[in-house]
């Protein structure tokens, strides 16, 4: 079971989760990351910018490739676009198999992947001294190329 | 027509997501689309896009040779900066 | 936030997991896993034993350990004894973080030490030739040993 | 009264999970007890315990040196063989 997603409007993941795992009889684990925006200090909203012809073929190469690499009976894989505000999911996937480590495996590849290596820019809109907003483009962190690097072996 | 698409801080930099061009005299190249986007979309635009982690999609497949670009009517080219995450 | 459970009772992880990441508001993300009972060929049952004084305590240590090694806002971990079926949750580990990559190994972490260094024993109702049935009791897979390992560097 | 536990395969090679006995003679050390099992549990009960993989908890406690246990009245002893996952 695949289901590979671009969603433009706020969505539960718990909504996601349940039927996927439904869908997947016999397994014997179901791994799930759902990150969420942040409520960093004057943080008041995050914007994913994507470009259509690129990202989503983009996350179903990322899910052909966790299939290839891990031996999975299913994967979801769930981002968002557009503005969110802060508690609000970004992102949610979640891998189903027959033994844990695969599970577990498949969600860190494919996170660390949409995290630094698939086509979205993410903005930030935080709050000013002078009580307006400004919008700040976010670079990824160090640690995100480093947990990248280590699929590369 | 060619439809030119910026995206992230190109976007900043361009002053708008997307321009459209009408090419008179056939097809673009390289050289002939960094002096479009000087003259006729922002002065500087043509520089932010030489940065080499600029990346060129060119109807939606990522160009391995960006600078071998020809651009005919009915093309769409993107300009994609690093991708950000975090 | 912090929930430790021994269950003797049927449980749906999803009735956990949601009230958990409301319980961390402000988290960046929530990595959880959920084991179930494989639909094996043959096996019709899976019973857990497990020793009062020594499994709770150990979940709990287990814990401590968890928090102490990563950056944890919250942690959920949920076992089943008794008998369970085929398609049963067995075990949920859900751990809520700022950042992704202590979410994901905290319950990498805690299922690698669930698995081979708690207080379980577990054994296998299975169907015989005869058409009757009998209980197998389960050792450890070598990749468990091996999964554990990693952690004591 | 001293409490008996038999976890896991020990379990099936007592036939029961636990065993009560009272000790009329005082405290009871790892020979008494060994005894006991062969005896008044299951013969081979006390070679399935000599395992050297099987733990033995006091109370509650794993011993780190099980052949120095001292059982006295309200005790409670388990053993514990390896656990098993998968």
């Amino acid at each position: 079971m695949r289901d590979i997603r671009l969603l433009t409007q706020m969505f539960i993941p718990g909504t996601l989760i349940g039927p996927f795992t439904q869908a997947n009889p016999g397994l014997g684990g179901v791994c799930t990351f759902v990150g969420e925006v942040r409520q960093d200090q004057g943080v008041e909203a995050l914007e994913l910018t994507h470009y259509e012809p690129l990202t989503l073929p983009g996350m179903h190469s990322l899910a052909d490739r966790a299939f290839a690499r891990f031996s999975l009976m299913g994967l979801l894989m769930v981002h968002r676009v557009g503005v969110m505000r802060p508690g609000e999911p970004i992102v949610c996937v979640s891998a189903a198999a027959l033994h844990r480590r695969d599970a577990i495996d498949a969600v860190d590849f494919c996170m660390d992947h949409l995290k630094s290596a698939a086509w979205f820019w993410k903005r930030e809109k935080r709050a000013t001294q002078n009580g307006e907003s400004q919008w700040h483009w976010i670079e990824p962190r160090e640690q995100d190329h480093s947990d990248l690097a280590r699929w590369h072996s | 027509m060619i439809r030119i698409v910026y995206l992230g801080r190109l976007a900043d930099a361009a002053g708008k997501s997307e321009s459209q061009f009408v090419s008179s005299s056939g097809d673009l190249d390289w050289p002939d689309i960094l002096a479009l986007l000087d003259d006729h979309v922002r002065e500087g635009l043509a520089d932010a896009v030489r940065d080499e982690r600029v990346k060129v999609a060119l109807n939606g497949e990522v160009l391995a040779d960006r600078e071998g670009l020809i651009a005919r009517h009915g093309d769409e080219i993107a300009f994609l900066p690093p991708v950000s995450g975090g």
